[in-house]
């Protein structure tokens, strides 16, 4: 056989300048990857330069423990937000780690297998050959449920969180109205626990009240023109004094404490305790939470299928071998040696539900007036970066200042928590 | 018994080359600790395993030799239903299990057999070691605990038990409680071993037990074999066919799915009935 | 030795444990387990419903057509004072979509390739150890703070560049912005497509006298395109579907033009400005949000099946 | 009227206790009222710490929206509410007391580096602002100015300065403002967008104006009676001189919910400090006269409006003129 | 040359047993292609081969024997530099080629050696059939593709000769334009011999090339390496002692990172120096 031209020629100027052209390409290539690839970090640089610089003059003890001002910018402060962000998404991850961990194992370890049917087999006389016919059925159905839940949750992580807070809104705000709306002066249609309702009256002292527990009557409000018993909110039971307008005021403290106007008015007030409890949710820091969770479910699940998946499969058959059932083999192997990964994996899409804004400003609104965190789960609440899209889309420099500085907190918080998931992944690979 | 020892009588019954298939079948039934009858197994729609019979003798060691997907794994993880987890793994024909002389027997491929108390019956040793992430200790008593009612003191001699009986004992008592990667290589795979003797099977499944070991653990694994031997049905895969005549009773030959010949060891390596055994047997192929 | 050979109590008294209980708690966990992952099912039941059944009070609407909805080129649900005005075509909002969308790509699918090829290729571990990081980092940035970027730094700079051709709020800078965020993403997932390809592929490059640049655009590139092109499409819903860096950045105007110096609304901006804006909730301008939600849902639907295909389809099958 | 409990100096000049007032407060509505609810709030809560309000800042006419389901004690307004708005109340039993708090000018807006327009008037505004072929570009208003595009930028349809401006400059030719402006309900973020751009322009309230005055040039615009050029400040709005857009500003109270010891208290909080603290934030005090009305209808409880007519229609002209017990038609 | 022909002249110098690891320079010179002198090679720390000298002759087929993990491989990846890619490999010591009769040498291991040009001088196949995954013809055509500067026609006519030469052209002829993939193993196998051979290498290194393929495949393979012996210096790993004695010229025994003998195929087989490697060659171990 007879070696080709194309091998036979003796063309080597050219193909040294060829192969001279490829090892230049090569190294141009090399040179553009190295660019680009430093680009990113130079982004980041740029970012964290020009934030830190516009937020530098505003990070002070007063931005950790104020809440935001109208009038006060200057000391206007994120400690009602960084409580808010806390509560949110503590109620998110009591809500979508074990639902999304439950889930990723479920679609890493419980694989469907031929069914057993060991019982209805004995009941039910239908022949093997008919049985066969419906295990292999079965198993085809748990099969194509499988795939079908692993397609869904691939299309839940695309969908954009924006619609998850719409769905947040119908299913917790809302709850498709099957439980009627919240309004200001009635008391909401569903309410368990934690809530005693009183009239609430002004005394007599300034800024003063006193409460007179609403026992039976469901009226929005009461007239007080006799006499009757009350509590101060001290809790301490007295008896009302009246007043009548044009007579002297009592001269005791205590007393004008314990004396409304003849005729004042009392509103309906009701004492929540933390856990109070009411459907539906409202314009609550648990419904947004309960949305948060949906909007990184898909997140931690994925996180989690990918950490059981890289489980040797030789530590399954291990454990398998020596007659362990498959949730014997999740608890005692799989899990423990996937914990690393999930616990990395729910760290970082905790970091994700912190930044999430878009949702939550459908679930609580753009509002961010408030000095508290949540008191109780029905409560409202105001997050990061909630405060931080507002105070941007303000005009005033000091806003401006702001709101970089609540980024700086915002960034170090991140980092702090990614570190986390660093630290963790790393002690818990070694042992 | 001896390790030395030959087959035992009724393991080379007359045979034409022809139904070299049901040779197996043939082994004396009193002692067959597993009858295999038309097997066949798929994974979805590739058969691995073609019409296959074959029964595997009590108390000796079998060894499964052929080329590199011939489907002795296969066959190995059907045994003990390994291949559920496997999905589209599916097999038709009869699978027997004969759990003591008394014949009492598991129908293996039946839904309806509780594949976890199977296993708990037959252990299985893969062909890379696998121990878990976990204590020595722990790896042993790992199967003891999930089956066994056993106090503290119980569990302590149980694992040392196994451990002695594996060979390790000596080597690793004074660290019973640190990690089980830890250890070499041959060590592991002892481990490995001595934690699927704790859980008291009566056969014991090896799937190329030595292939990741260097010759010094080889040995000592294949000294092993020899020992169990006494109170174990083995069943071995193995791709070195110097390993299978050394340490097997019996052997059978696959190619393709397919039995090939099965017999005494001895037999198969001298004067193999079929062309195709000679050949891979003295390495003409494989 | 002896005492080994003979077996220990804990075996020859055969006290083993009943399966029963075992088998019991199986089920009760794969019980427990199956309506977690049935709960994912739901939720994406519950957007359906929710977005069926309120953008059908916007359907269903006089003032609606769909034929006007997915053809029209003016939307106006913001902009008209009364719905006899209101112009209700989605193509300026889409068009706003579509400008972002596209330069955020332009940024994030080369640059997020070309790092990745040189995080998988290339890079030493001392590299890796900075670079990698640094992409965390930006992947974890809250899409607020790449907004408030996009308006501190990326539109003053892109208009004292052009000479104040770009709107103060305009497509480019949020694109920009929105082509940062999912940079790390298309990063990540293409480099882990290339590090699948197995090390034979690149042994054979090289042993055919490959030079690196040859192995990984002419070998490498081309074996994992799968994946890498799941990674675009995903990269691709994301930013399609961000929210706030586009509230922020892009402006409120929804005009149907091509001009990325131009504001340009996009879907979610617009569902945004109507949340809070509180329209007047339950009038046709209200609901028309959820019309513009389940356009949204629809296609980041429809590129999740097709990226599904892709992978289906084209998986890479060396062996 | 009770507002000796809420009065800032206590009887026996002794420092007071901190108050044990407590209960949620939700308002809504105006976001031209949005700076000073804000600020009163502050102002309230550091008095009354346990007291949970909420302020909204939606537009007013979606704050009408809340009111009228009942899902606000307090709703804000930029405009008097609207005879549609009333039925809606009325259907589902919400009664309200009216109360202008404070008087803005309803401010034009350029960019600073804006050199041609000088002045606007009336009808060079309809020109840029109504009707779907107003001018596209400058030159289109005035042939000396420059040959560019105009960019607009306006409060949200839902907000009552999108309707005040509405009602000055087209209603009465039927006409509709143009639907090509950047619409948006956050006037910072119309701030933000008429400082970005030397083509731009666009109105508020002037305390947006007056927080930003570095970044802005406010208009004068030509009243249509003396003919004069006029700047919107304290004095010129206050006066009526900047007309047509000095408008009066208010807070709607559910009289149900003034039954509420902490909505009582916060209204006559209100009532008592917005002359100050609405000067604070770039408004107008009212005239003494108009807040003694106020302060007396509270503690009377008169609902209704005074700025609807028997027939529904909107009355328009000056607060003192309209805000008189003649005009308060209850039902 | 015959393909049965025995070795060549020169190849059996005497050496005394302990002076095994020379013995292999000690092969004629004239006939010498790759010069190998106190080799050793590093993987980070862990030192995969120690002071390994050794000639490989040219035209001639030489085998390296040895069990898993004597650094076999790591050898013959050296060789071509292929581990350049590997991060942390490096190795010390002379490795050098001589390019042809004529005694031009090139310095493998020097820095300054282009890396690219030696590949191409030097082909490679592996132990797992590679293909890219592009028609057959791109698969041929690659190599050509970087290196030559060829027409349509001659590109044709160059991808015709390595296929015919590689034994596929007739079972591929009319599918030259479907997937590499869809080919079997062994057609795979014989697919990355043709691709190597399209280059036009004077070296061909093949790390156990047959042993992911079936029996009718290897002895296909097999002949090939017989007939490609006429015109290159072929270096094959294998872990099969059969195929070692069947087709190579010349037999290299490592064990543990060190060359242990080499010599002859025939002498390593039948009259080892070595206990070592008579224990390898006759299955003791391994
Ligand atoms: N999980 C699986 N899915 C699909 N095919 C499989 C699977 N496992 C094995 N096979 C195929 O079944 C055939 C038999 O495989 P098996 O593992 O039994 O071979 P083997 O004889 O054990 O080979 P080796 O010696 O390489 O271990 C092979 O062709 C293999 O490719
Ligand atoms: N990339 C690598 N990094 C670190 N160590 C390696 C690497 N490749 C091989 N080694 C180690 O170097 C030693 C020699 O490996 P090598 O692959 O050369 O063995 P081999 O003789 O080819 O074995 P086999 O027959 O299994 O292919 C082994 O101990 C191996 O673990
Ligand atoms: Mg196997
Ligand atoms: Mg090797
Ligand atoms: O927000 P407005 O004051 O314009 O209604």
């Amino acid at each position: 056989m007879s070696i080709p031209i194309a091998l036979e020629r003796d063309d080597s100027v050219a193909e040294a300048a060829k192969a001279r052209r490829r090892k230049q390409l090569s190294g141009w290539f090399y040179l553009l990857c190295v660019a680009i690839a430093m680009l990113s970090v130079v982004v980041l640089v740029v970012l964290l330069v020009s934030i830190s610089v516009q937020g530098s003059s505003s990070l002070s003890g007063d931005l950790l423990t104020n809440s935001h001002s109208e009038l006060q910018p200057e000391q206007a402060g994120m400690w009602s937000a960084i409580l808010g962000t806390l509560f949110i998404c503590g109620v998110c991850a009591l809500a979508a780690l074990p639902l999304g961990i439950g889930t990723a194992v479920f679609l890493e370890e419980f694989k469907p297998q031929r069914p057993e049917l060991r019982w209805l087999r004995r009941v039910i006389p239908l022949g093997e050959r008919n049985w066969e016919h419906i295990c292999t059925l079965l198993y085809k159905g748990t099969r194509w449920m499988h795939g079908f839940v692993q397609l869904n949750i691939s299309n839940l992580a695309g969908v954009p969180s924006i619609v998850y807070g719409l769905l947040g809104l119908s299913l917790f705000v809302y709850m498709f109205n099957a439980f009627g709306q919240i309004t200001v002066n009635e008391s909401a249609g569903w309410e368990w626990g934690g809530v005693q309702h009183y009239y609430q009256v002004l005394s007599l002292e300034r800024g003063q009240v006193v409460l007179i527990p609403q026992g039976e009557r469901t009226e929005t409000t009461l007239t007080v023109d006799e006499p009757m018993m009350a509590l101060l909110p001290s809790g301490e039971e007295v008896e009302l004094a009246l007043w009548t307008p044009g007579t002297p005021k009592p001269k005791s403290k205590e007393l004008r404490q314990r004396t409304v106007r003849a005729g004042a008015k009392g509103g309906r007030y009701s004492r929540k305790d933390w856990y109070y409890f009411r459907l539906p949710f409202g314009r609550s820091f648990l419904a947004a939470g309960l949305t948060l969770a949906l909007v990184i479910l898909p997140v931690v699940i994925i996180a989690s299928q990918e950490a059981l998946r890289s489980v040797p499969p030789s530590m399954r058959e291990a454990s398998l071998g020596l007659g362990a059932t498959t949730w014997q083999t999740t608890r005692n192997v799989c899990l423990p040696a996937a914990i690393p990964g999930i616990m990395t994996g729910a760290i970082l899409s905790m970091g994700r539900a912190i930044g999430e804004a878009a949702p939550i400003l459908v679930i609580l609104g753009a509002a961010i007036a408030k000095n508290s965190g949540p008191k109780h789960l029905m409560d409202d609440a105001v997050t990061m970066p909630v405060l931080i899209y507002n105070w941007a889309g303000r005009q005033q420099e000091v806003y401006q200042e702001l709101a970089a500085a609540a980024i700086i907190v915002l960034l170090v918080t991140l980092l702090l928590i990614n570190s986390l998931a660093i630290y963790l992944r790393h002690r818990l690979s070694q042992n | 018994m001896d390790p030395d020892s030959n087959p035992k009588p009724g393991a080379q019954p007359a045979a034409t080359p022809g139904q070299a298939n049901t040779d197996g079948a043939a082994a004396d039934a009193a002692s067959t600790c597993i009858e295999i009858g038309d097997f066949n197994a798929w994974y979805g729609d590739y058969q691995a395993i073609h019409q296959l019979s074959l029964s595997v003798p009590r108390n000796q060691v079998t060894a499964f030799i052929g080329p590199s997907g011939c489907g002795k794994s296969t066959l190995l993880k059907w045994i003990n239903r390994m291949n559920d987890i496997v999905p589209n793994a599916h097999a038709k024909g009869t699978l027997t299990l004969k759990e003591d002389e008394s014949g009492q027997e598991v129908d293996v491929l039946s839904p309806s057999t509780d594949a976890v108390a199977l296993r708990r019956r037959i252990g299985i040793v893969f062909q890379k070691p696998n121990p878990f992430p976990k204590t020595i200790y722990q790896n042993v008593a790992f199967g003891p605990r999930l089956h066994l009612n056993a106090s503290r003191g119980e569990m302590d001699e149980l694992v040392e038990w196994a451990l002695k009986k594996a060979a390790l004992w000596d080597e690793v008592k004074d660290r019973l409680h640190q990690s089980a990667l830890g250890l070499s290589g041959g060590q592991q795979q002892r481990l490995c071993i001595a934690r699927a003797i704790a859980i008291g099977p009566n056969i014991l499944l090896m799937d190329e037990p030595c292939s990741a070991l260097d010759p010094a653990s080889t040995s000592r694994v294949e000294d092993l074999i020899f020992e169990l031997r006494e109170q174990y049905s083995i069943v071995i895969v193995t791709h070195s066919m110097q390993q299978a005549s050394r340490v097997s009773d019996r052997t059978a030959f696959f190619y393709q799915g397919r039995l090939i010949e099965s017999g005494a060891t001895e037999q198969i390596f001298t004067m193999p009935r079929e062309q195709r055994t000679e050949d891979y047997v003295s390495g003409k192929f494989g | 030795m002896m005492k080994a050979m003979s077996q220990p109590a804990a075996l020859t008294n055969r006290r083993f444990k009943s399966t029963d209980r075992a088998v019991l708690a199986e089920r009760a966990v794969v019980s427990v387990l199956a309506s977690c992952a049935l709960a994912t099912v739901l939720i994406t039941a519950g957007i359906i419903l929710m977005l069926v059944t309120q953008s059908w009070h916007f359907f269903e609407s006089e003032y609606v057509s769909p034929g006007e909805f997915f053809s029209g080129t003016q939307w106006t649900a913001l902009q008209a004072k009364e719905i006899e005005d209101a112009r209700f075509g989605i193509w300026p909002l889409l068009s706003g979509t579509l400008r972002v969308t596209v330069i955020a790509m332009l940024i994030a699918l080369p640059l997020g390739l070309v790092t990745a090829i040189y995080l998988s290729e290339f890079a030493s571990k001392r590299v890796r150890s900075i670079l990698k990081p640094t992409l965390e980092i930006i992947a974890g940035i809250p899409t607020v703070v790449l907004g408030y970027f996009a308006i501190l730094v990326i539109s003053p700079g892109l208009q004292f560049f052009s000479g104040g051709a770009f709107d103060t709020f305009n497509a480019t800078s949020a694109g920009i912005a929105v082509g940062i965020l999912c940079l790390p993403m298309v990063c990540s997932l293409s480099e882990d497509a290339l590090q699948a390809v197995p090390r034979s592929l690149r042994e054979g490059a090289y042993g055919l006298g490959c030079t690196p640049f040859e192995t990984a655009v002419k070998v490498v590139v081309p074996a994992a395109l799968s994946g890498i092109i799941s990674a675009f499409l995903l990269a691709f819903s994301r930013a399609i579907g961000e929210t706030m860096v586009v509230a922020l950045a892009a402006g409120t105007r929804a005009t149907a033009t091509l001009d990325p110096r131009d504001q340009s609304q996009t879907m979610t901006g617009f569902i945004v400005e109507m949340i809070k804006s509180e329209n007047e909730f339950g009038t046709v301008q209200y609901y028309s949000l959820y019309g513009v939600a389940m356009t949204l849902f629809v296609i980041t639907f429809g590129m999740t099946v097709v990226g599904q295909i892709v992978r289906r389809r084209y998986r890479e099958s060396y062996q | 009227g009770s507002s000796s409990t809420t009065s800032t100096t206590d009887a026996d000049g002794s420092p007071a206790a901190e108050s044990s007032l407590t209960g949620d407060i939700q308002i809504n509505g105006s976001s031209t009222v949005l700076p000073i609810g804000n600020a009163i709030k502050e102002q309230f809560d550091a008095e009354f710490p346990n007291v949970n309000i909420t302020v909204g800042g939606a537009g007013t006419g979606n704050g009408f929206k809340d009111f009228a389901d009942k899902t606000t004690d307090i709703s804000e307004a930029s405009r008097p509410i609207k005879a549609g708005e009333w039925e809606a109340c009325k259907a589902s039993g919400v009664e309200f007391v009216e109360l202008p708090v404070a008087y803005d000018g309803l401010t034009i807006v350029i960019h600073p580096e804006n050199d041609w327009v000088k002045q606007l008037t009336v009808d060079q505004l309809k020109a840029i602002f109504v009707g779907s072929e107003a001018a596209n570009k400058w030159s289109e208003v005035d042939p000396s100015w420059p040959d560019r595009e105009i960019k607009i930028f306006a409060p949200g349809v839902g907000s009552g300065t999108y309707d005040y401006f509405h009602e000055v400059l087209a209603k009465k030719d039927k006409a509709a403002l143009r639907e090509d402006m950047t619409l948006n309900e956050d006037d910072n973020v119309l701030v933000q967008g008429v400082a970005g751009n030397k083509d731009s322009i666009g109105f508020f309230g002037v305390a947006y104006y007056e927080e930003n005055k570095d970044k802005l040039q406010a208009v004068p615009v030509v009243n249509p009676d003396s003919g004069e050029a006029v700047l919107p400040n304290k004095e010129t709005i206050a006066s009526g001189e900047y007309a047509p857009f000095s408008r009066p500003l208010f807070i709607y109270v559910n009289a149900e919910s003034l039954n509420k010891a902490q909505v009582q208290a916060f209204v006559e909080y209100f009532l008592e400090n917005v002359p100050e603290t609405a000067e604070k934030v770039g408004y107008v005090r009212l005239p003494e006269e108009v807040m003694a009305r106020s302060v007396a209808n509270l503690d009377a409880l008169k609902t209704g409006s005074h700025f609807v007519d028997a027939d529904g229609e909107s009355r328009s002209g000056s607060v003192v003129d309209i805000f008189t017990d003649e005009n308060l038609i209850s039902e």
